[in-house]
């Protein structure tokens, strides 16, 4: 049981930057905008964050300066891919070779720590945040472990993570604007023809992308670790992206397949080194790869096709 | 002027290839020498790094890193006159290389012994960014040394990734060191050059101890972090410059150990109120059994494979 | 044929003291080196249906574009009711009272009916009102006219005559008092077709104003009080549909005599090449669609299958050509068995003289970002005559696709144009000829003169008459029961995957087959004519 | 709107590295160095001389094969992300190979080498086309997990399996200096010590294949319609499955050639993670290229000149590092490929207005008609 709530407890953390960059994703591709660039949007954040924190001693300030600069970058891409009809997938590449070049290039001269940022510490950082009664009911049999344990002592960013998977599901579904986001993703005509600004609304997702990616940056330079260090987004970009095809670009299986996601690496951590009962010592690089085959087998045994929204990584031309 | 040219992980890494920076630096500071250094991005730069830097008569041009191996010797053949240093491996063949290696599994057997005392759990882990020759020989050291204290510690060891790119993962590092927390751990001893900044983050807020590797990183928590396993590839950097402005370059091969102070356990004002007079007594001791050979630290790149 | 009326009455501009819905002056619009609308005046009276007929690419659906703000004519005025307007985008035409139906349907394929009805209309930053006014006002709008649609459903599960009830209710819902319709028969069966004219009659009557795009003179005729003819890029006459005829439409947009009607002598039927006993067919859902079909044709005749689109028709001509595989039953061609095994059973019927015209010429029949010359040559590429070994010939696959130009008179006679550059009409002949000029023994053609101007539609017809003149079995599936009735030598209504009766185009009427074709089985269809003489 | 031919495929590219480097230039002002210098040195590092050229070459070489794995599929419409894991279990192919015939003479060597390169890469990339033609799963997805999974798989290998007793770092055993693939310095003295070897040729070699295999086969011909319209490939009886798995496999052997130029060639034996991005490095080829491989030669041929031109700037100017080099490399990718309409729309207008004005100088009559 105890073991079981430590490796959630670590699933929980391990997803919840994957969970806010897949959201992200889930933002722009619903609006027909392919994001690969998820990667150095990670990237670009956590630095931006742990610059104006570092500088600032303020991580609210820091927050605010990742969700800046990914908006910057998802302002590129629109720029690129709404208003230009480029390629997304090279804006997004682009961004990537932008973000790994430029956060160290920073860095270094701001800094000079090779691309590093000083550590981080009291107001500048995101602390475990105990909710209430969660000391209180620590005692109590299976309620304890599972508020007191799971549920309680994340970072406010871990909360707003999983908060922002109904919330997403409600703005899909629930409102004009999700209504909307569908409809640019899956038929842009149609809503030009019923008098909506296509580039608006996808500029619209795009922002939001920018924001909840943003906010998955700083999670990684201002709550899980303590300062920027270089490339440290190190692949969660991806694996996001693999998340939203996963969840066939919907919010709570995006949920379910971050969480699923991040419980393989937990375990996965938890299981290096360890005999097994008929195989023997297993090779740690078989226990790392794990998820990555889990996730394959899973793909083709249950979930079957994915369908993007259909008007994904095209531009939309009015005139040809 | 001398020229230094870093391994993959960059001259600020926190750890290996910042210690050889703060050595030339130190030379810089001290006599006034100017010095040249360089970042490569890739295998394919190796040589080409070297060649440069030899081509326009920097001299001697010092290489920390065991995969400078394979450039090095195309190109020291054809600049005799040049004088190189290699770090972490040897290249005995060639008359104008001085090789340097450090008996890390001392070091890492210093830092094991002080982790066994150290731990109230009988619980202690060991991160390294990935399963590598060189890192296991840390581990190995590190194991030895715990078990020398007590055989029964719990060791746990988690790799954080699978390629080099895992020393650029300090989230990671955090997550793993958590996890190894969470299992009962509550010294912990990295590998993992710039990810360890995320295991030492870890350990910090976890209110556990971290131990520190390659450069003295006992500052980073004050309090924290119990120790460092010090590699002094700065003073080898150093006295490279410094015999070569001094005409005392010999080209031979250093093994550098607990005997010649190249590695060890660090202690300063950060850990002091850590270490009990018992636990910096048993280091002493150690340090003698291995200097004199009483105890001899296994390790683990001659067969692969680590004893205990 | 009558030679074109002389003495037709023109009517230009409606007549003074007529209140205009719209007035389009000079419009002009360019697509890079296309002149699509030249200099183009345009009155429409309210309460009117005015129609528009055209070649296709002549420029009608660019126009009214423009009048719906969805493309920005280069220079020109536009004056709705009376008062000069900018359209910057739909928005504004909207707010204009303009609604517009599309060519191509401007609908959201995964969203339900009342999901694509509200978007854009919804009235609150929360769904929920504007779904619920809407289910009040859809319910409305289908008890004053009739257009019944099931408001749940997801569009992608309806049949294309429902998708354009929706479309219509989106433009009724959003207040229109112009509706434009663009082609909107293409796809609708004659059932369907009347009963959207008699909605459209009743909104004429409720004063509202109609635009009316189509190719079929028939509808032009039976529904719009003035007509424009359209061609490259200008109106080249408007005329009361009174004192107008087919003839003379036609004539005024292709600029040549047009037959209307198909001709062909009696049929002489050979031996049995395509035999099909007891098909049993799925769809991609596992749905069966046909539930066991028998049919044969013979060398010489052109077996008509009539029925309503959505009863089984895609599956047989799938089935047929090899690209789906049967559940059970046979398929024999020249009495060797041919039922498709895998999904590359389509390449062996080919060579096996099977040719095949699909329904849908963009989305199957034809790579439209391939040139001209490629598709000359899809499902025949692995000809040997068209490279040997691994390697593909491309100056044999020019040559061929040379001849099929001027066989078929494809314009622009250019093989190394974008084929999405053609006109529907011209991208049809470019199947058509790919199809044909193999010299199959047996043709399967779909709905070959689907959005297809008249001057291509006696085109086709011909080339199928000539065909089966030539000895070749044809197997014809169309909605369009005129044309079914006018090319067939034998008539089989499918229905709900089962073939309901079977008729003789010279003596069945209309009726007969319009009831066969709503599932009355032939027997149930002699007593209801009993029943009313 | 169509424009000459010219401006489109030399005039639009040349503006867009262009306006790429205006912006790199500013940023090298701002750390206080002459951009004009900067670009001049990369230039001279690039081509200047017998050295660098020699280098510039050997990314070139390997950017090529990258780029053509991306490419080929993507006329496929596969978006193949998994060319550094492929290319790095080429890797695999080419050392178990290039050890056990060690000693053969390369000529012989070399084609054996290239067909267990090929074929173990061929089988990585094959793996996703299966799922994806059989089971539905994404190649995206399934090309990344594998680029993982090959990480993982790989660094067992090498560091547990190949690695040799007397060894210090984690890396095969050597090649033989006879069955490696031999610099071109063997022949080109001007090369002396560069990395560059007889897998450049193959690249070009590749390069015109890929050409012929795309436009001038019937499976080229299939793989396009397939990549173009799925339902017309499948009414034209192609299998679209098997296409999808050939090409896969056709794509990942491709990026398995990256491990004659490196594993067989440059390095002489396989060592951890030598692919070092290139594989990702290729998507930006591919597609700058525009797929094409005459887009993707030059391409590739560009990103070369960046790598080594920049190696050389960062010699030169020690404030300019490797990562404004990358910094630099991504401001040419956005450029020139994501952003390449942007100079077109001013391009196109100017154009148009030339000839607007050459149509009204020259029909003055038809004007005072309208
Ligand atoms: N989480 C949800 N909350 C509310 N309604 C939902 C939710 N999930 C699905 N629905 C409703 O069910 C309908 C069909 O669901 P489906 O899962 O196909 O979603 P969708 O929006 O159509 O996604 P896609 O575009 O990927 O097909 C949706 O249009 C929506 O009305
Ligand atoms: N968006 C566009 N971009 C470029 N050219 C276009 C565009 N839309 C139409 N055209 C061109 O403009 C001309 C007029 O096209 P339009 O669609 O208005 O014809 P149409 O009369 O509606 O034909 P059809 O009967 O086939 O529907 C054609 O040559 C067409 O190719
Ligand atoms: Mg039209
Ligand atoms: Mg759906």
């Amino acid at each position: 049981m105890e073991d079981l709530i430590s490796i959630l407890v670590t699933t929980i953390r391990v997803s919840t930057p994957l969970i806010l960059a897949c959201l992200a994703g889930l933002y722009s591709e619903r609006a027909g905008i392919v994001d690969i660039g998820l990667e150095g949007k990670l990237l670009g954040s956590a630095f931006g964050a742990a610059v104006v924190a570092a500088v600032t001693g303020n991580v609210w300030l820091g927050l605010l300066a990742g969700i800046g600069v990914s908006l910057v970058f998802s302002g590129i891409h629109g720029l690129a891919s709404i208003n230009f009809r480029g390629n997304q997938i090279i804006s997004g590449v682009a961004l990537n070779f932008l973000a790994s070049g430029l956060t160290v290039f920073l860095g270094a001269a701001w800094f000079g720590r090779g691309g590093n940022t000083p550590p981080l510490s009291g107001g500048a950082r995101f602390y475990a945040i105990q909710l209430p009664f969660a000391r209180e009911l620590a005692g109590v049999p299976v309620i304890g472990p599972i508020y007191s344990g799971l549920i309680s002592g994340h970072t406010i960013l871990t909360y707003i993570a999983f908060l922002a998977v109904p919330l997403t599901a409600f703005v899909l579904w629930r409102t004009r604007f999700g209504l909307r986001l569908r409809a640019v993703g899956e038929n842009p005509k149609a809503l030009d023809t019923a008098g909506m600004s296509v580039s608006w609304l996808r500029y619209k997702a795009l922002a939001i992308t920018a924001v909840l990616v943003g906010m998955g940056g700083a999670y990684l330079s201002t709550a899980q670790a303590a300062s920027f260090s270089r490339e440290m987004s190190s692949g969660r970009g991806y694996i996001a992206l693999a998340a939203l095809i996963f969840a066939k670009w919907k919010p709570y299986p995006a949920l379910g397949a971050c969480l699923l996601f991040g419980f393989l690496e937990a375990l996965q951590y938890r299981l290096q080194g360890v005999s097994l009962p008929v195989i023997g010592p297993v090779p740690t690089q078989a226990m790392q790869a794990l998820p990555y085959v889990l996730t394959i087998l899973l793909l083709a045994g249950f979930v079957g096709r994915a369908i993007a929204p259909k008007a994904s990584g095209q531009p939309y031309v009015k005139e040809r | 002027d001398p020229a230094l040219v870093y391994d993959g992980g960059g001259k600020f890494d926190a750890s290996f290839n910042e210690s050889a920076y703060n050595g030339a630096e130190q030379f810089k500071a001290d006599t006034g020498q100017d010095y040249q250094d360089l970042e490569i991005s890739g295998d394919a730069q190796r040589e080409q790094a070297i060649r440069q830097f030899a081509a326009r008569g920097n001299n001697p041009i010092v290489l920390p890193g065991f995969s400078w191996e394979t450039a090095l010797r195309s190109v020291a053949a054809d600049f005799p006159d040049t004088s190189f240093l290699i770090i972490d491996t040897v290249v005995d063949d060639l008359d104008n290389v001085r090789s340097v290696v450090f008996k890390e599994h001392e070091g890492s057997f210093l830092v094991g012994v002080l982790a066994a005392m150290a731990t109230e759990t009988g619980t202690i882990g060991f991160i390294p960014a990935f399963d590598f020759s060189l890192l296991q020989s840390f581990g190995c050291g590190y194991k030895q040394g715990a078990r020398y204290i007590d055989p029964d510690v719990q060791i746990i060891e988690t790799a954080i990734g699978t390629g080099f790119d895992a020393f650029n993962n300090p989230g990671g590092g955090t997550e793993v060191a958590l996890s190894q927390i969470d299992r009962g751990a509550d010294v912990i001893y990295h590998a993992a050059g710039g990810a360890g900044v995320g295991v030492l983050q870890a350990a910090a807020d976890s209110g556990v101890l971290g131990i520190g590797v390659d450069s003295n990183q006992n500052h980073l928590h004050p309090g924290s972090v119990l120790t460092s396993m010090i590699k002094r590839v700065d003073v080898a950097v150093y006295n490279a410059f410094e015999d070569f402005a001094n005409d005392t370059w010999t080209n031979d091969v250093q093994v550098l150990g607990l005997a010649e102070d190249g590695v060890g356990a660090a202690f300063d004002d950060n850990n002091a109120s850590l270490i009990t007079d018992e636990m910096r007594a048993a280091v002493d001791d150690a340090t003698a059994k291995i200097i004199s050979g009483e105890v001899v630290v296994h390790d683990y790149r001659t067969d692969e494979s680590c004893p205990v | 044929m009558d030679a074109v009326q002389s003495d037709h009455t023109r009517r230009p501009v409606p007549a003074a003291g007529e209140s205009l819905a719209i007035e389009l002056r000079k419009i002009n619009k360019r697509f890079g080196p296309v002149h699509a609308n030249k200099d183009i005046d345009l009155a429409v009276a309210r309460g009117t249906i005015h129609g528009i007929v055209g070649e296709n690419g002549a420029g009608k659906s660019t126009l009214m574009s423009i009048l719906y703000g969805f493309y920005h004519a280069d220079s020109g005025e536009i004056v709705v009711g009376g008062a000069p307007v900018t359209i910057h985008n739909s928005s504004d035409a909207l707010r204009l009272g303009i609604g517009m139906v599309h060519q191509h349907f401007m609908l959201v394929d995964n969203f339900t009916v009342l999901e694509n009805v509200i978007l854009g209309a919804e009235d609150s930053a929360l769904l929920k009102p504007s779904v619920d006014k809407a289910r009040r006002e859809l319910q409305r709008l289908a008890d004053d006219y009739g257009l019944n649609v099931p408001v749940d459903a997801v569009i992608e599960d309806l049949s294309v005559g429902q998708q354009q009830r929706v479309e219509i209710l989106k433009a009724l819902y959003r207040g229109a008092d112009i509706l434009i319709l663009d082609e909107p028969t293409g796809v609708l069966t004659p059932a369907e077709a009347d009963h959207l004219f008699r909605v459209l009659r009743t909104l004429r009557e409720e004063g509202k104003t109609i635009i009316l795009i189509t190719h079929k003179l028939r509808e032009i005729m039976a529904i719009t009080d003035t007509v424009s003819v359209m061609r490259q890029g200008q109106i080249v006459e408007t005329l009361a549909t009174a004192s107008t005829s087919p003839e003379q439409l036609a004539e005024l947009m292709v600029g040549r005599r047009v037959l209307l009607r198909v001709h062909k002598e009696e049929a002489k039927p050979g031996a049995v090449l395509l035999d099909v006993k007891d098909l049993v067919v799925a769809d991609d859902l596992g749905t069966e669609r046909l539930k066991g079909v028998s049919l044969h044709v013979r060398a010489g005749e052109i077996l008509g299958i009539a029925g309503v689109a959505g009863n089984g028709q895609s599956e047989l001509l799938e089935a047929l050509s090899g690209m789906r595989a049967a559940k059970s039953g046979t398929i024999r061609l020249n009495g060797e068995d041919v039922t498709a095994v895998n999904d590359e059973s389509a390449a062996l019927l080919r060579h096996k003289g099977l040719a095949h015209v699909p329904e849908d010429r963009i989305r199957m029949g034809l790579v439209t970002n391939f040139y001209e010359w490629e598709n000359a040559i899809l499902g025949y590429h692995d000809l040997p005559k068209y490279g040997k070994g691994l390697s593909l010939d491309v100056k044999a696959a020019r040559a061929e696709a040379q001849r099929h130009i001027e066989k078929f008179d494809i314009r622009p006679a250019n093989t190394d144009l974008k084929t999405a550059n053609f006109s529907g009409g011209n991208q049809q002949k470019i199947v058509l000829a790919r199809e044909m000029e193999r010299d199959p023994d047996v043709l399967i053609v779909g709905q070959p003169t689907r959005g297809v101007d008249i001057g291509a539609i006696e085109f086709i017809h011909n080339q199928i008459i000539k065909m089966r003149d030539a000895g070749k079995a044809i197997l014809l599936v169309s909605v369009e029961l005129d044309e079914i009735r006018a090319l067939s030598d034998r008539i089989v209504v499918l229905f709900d995957g089962h073939i309901v009766g079977e008729a003789d185009p010279r003596t069945a009427d209309e009726g007969e087959l319009g009831l066969l074709m709503a599932g009355v089985s032939q027997k149930g269809a002699a007593q209801s004519s009993e029943a009313n003489p | 709107m169509p424009l000459p031919r010219w401006v489109d495929v030399a005039l639009l590219p040349v503006l867009n590295v262009t306006l790429a480097f205006l912006i790199g230039g500013v940023v090298v002002m701002i750390v206080g160095e002459n951009p004009i210098e900067a670009v001049r040195i990369m230039l001279y590092g690039a081509f200047g001389y017998g050295y660098g050229f020699g280098f510039t070459l050997y990314y070139t070489t390997n950017f090529i094969f990258a780029g053509l794995a991306v490419a080929v599929a993507y006329h496929g419409g596969l978006f193949n992300i998994g060319g550094e894991g492929q290319a790095y279990v080429g890797g695999l192919g080419a050392i178990l190979v290039a050890l056990a015939v060690g000693g053969l003479h390369w000529a012989f060597a070399l084609p054996l080498i290239m067909i267990s390169a090929a074929l173990f890469a061929g089988v990585w990339a094959f793996i996703p086309g299966y799922l994806q033609a059989k089971r539905g799963s994404h190649v995206v997805i399934t090309t990344i997990m594998m680029n993982f999974i090959a990480t993982s798989m790989m660094s067992y290998i090498i560091s547990r399996i190949l690695k040799p007793a007397n060894v210090n770092s984690d890396e095969s055993a050597r090649i033989d200096p006879l069955t490696r693939v031999p610099f071109l310095s063997e022949w080109v003295p001007l090369l002396k010590n560069t990395p560059v070897n007889i897998s450049f040729f193959i690249a070009l070699l590749a390069l015109v294949g890929v050409y012929w295999l795309i436009w001038h086969t019937k499976f080229g011909y299939a793989l396009r319609t397939m990549g173009h319209n799925g339902t017309a490939a499948h009414y034209a009886g192609m299998s679209n499955a098997r296409l999808i798995m050939i090409t896969m496999a056709i794509s990942g052997a491709l990026a398995g050639m990256v491990a004659i130029n490196d594993t067989a060639g440059a390095h002489g034996r396989l060592l951890l993670g030598y692919v070092a991005g290139t594989g990702f490095v290729g998507i930006a080829v591919a597609f700058m290229g525009k797929a094409h491989p005459i887009g993707v030669g030059l391409s590739a041929l560009l990103f070369g000149v960046l790598y080594q031109g920049g190696q050389e700037l960062a010699f030169t100017m020690p404030a300019i590092t490797r990562e404004m080099i990358v910094t630099i490399q991504a401001l040419v990718i956005l450029f020139t490929g994501a952003m390449s309409n942007m100079l077109r729309r001013p391009v196109e207008l100017a154009f148009m207005a030339a000839q607007s004005g050459a149509e009204r100088s020259g029909s003055p009559a038809e004007e005072k008609r309208a």
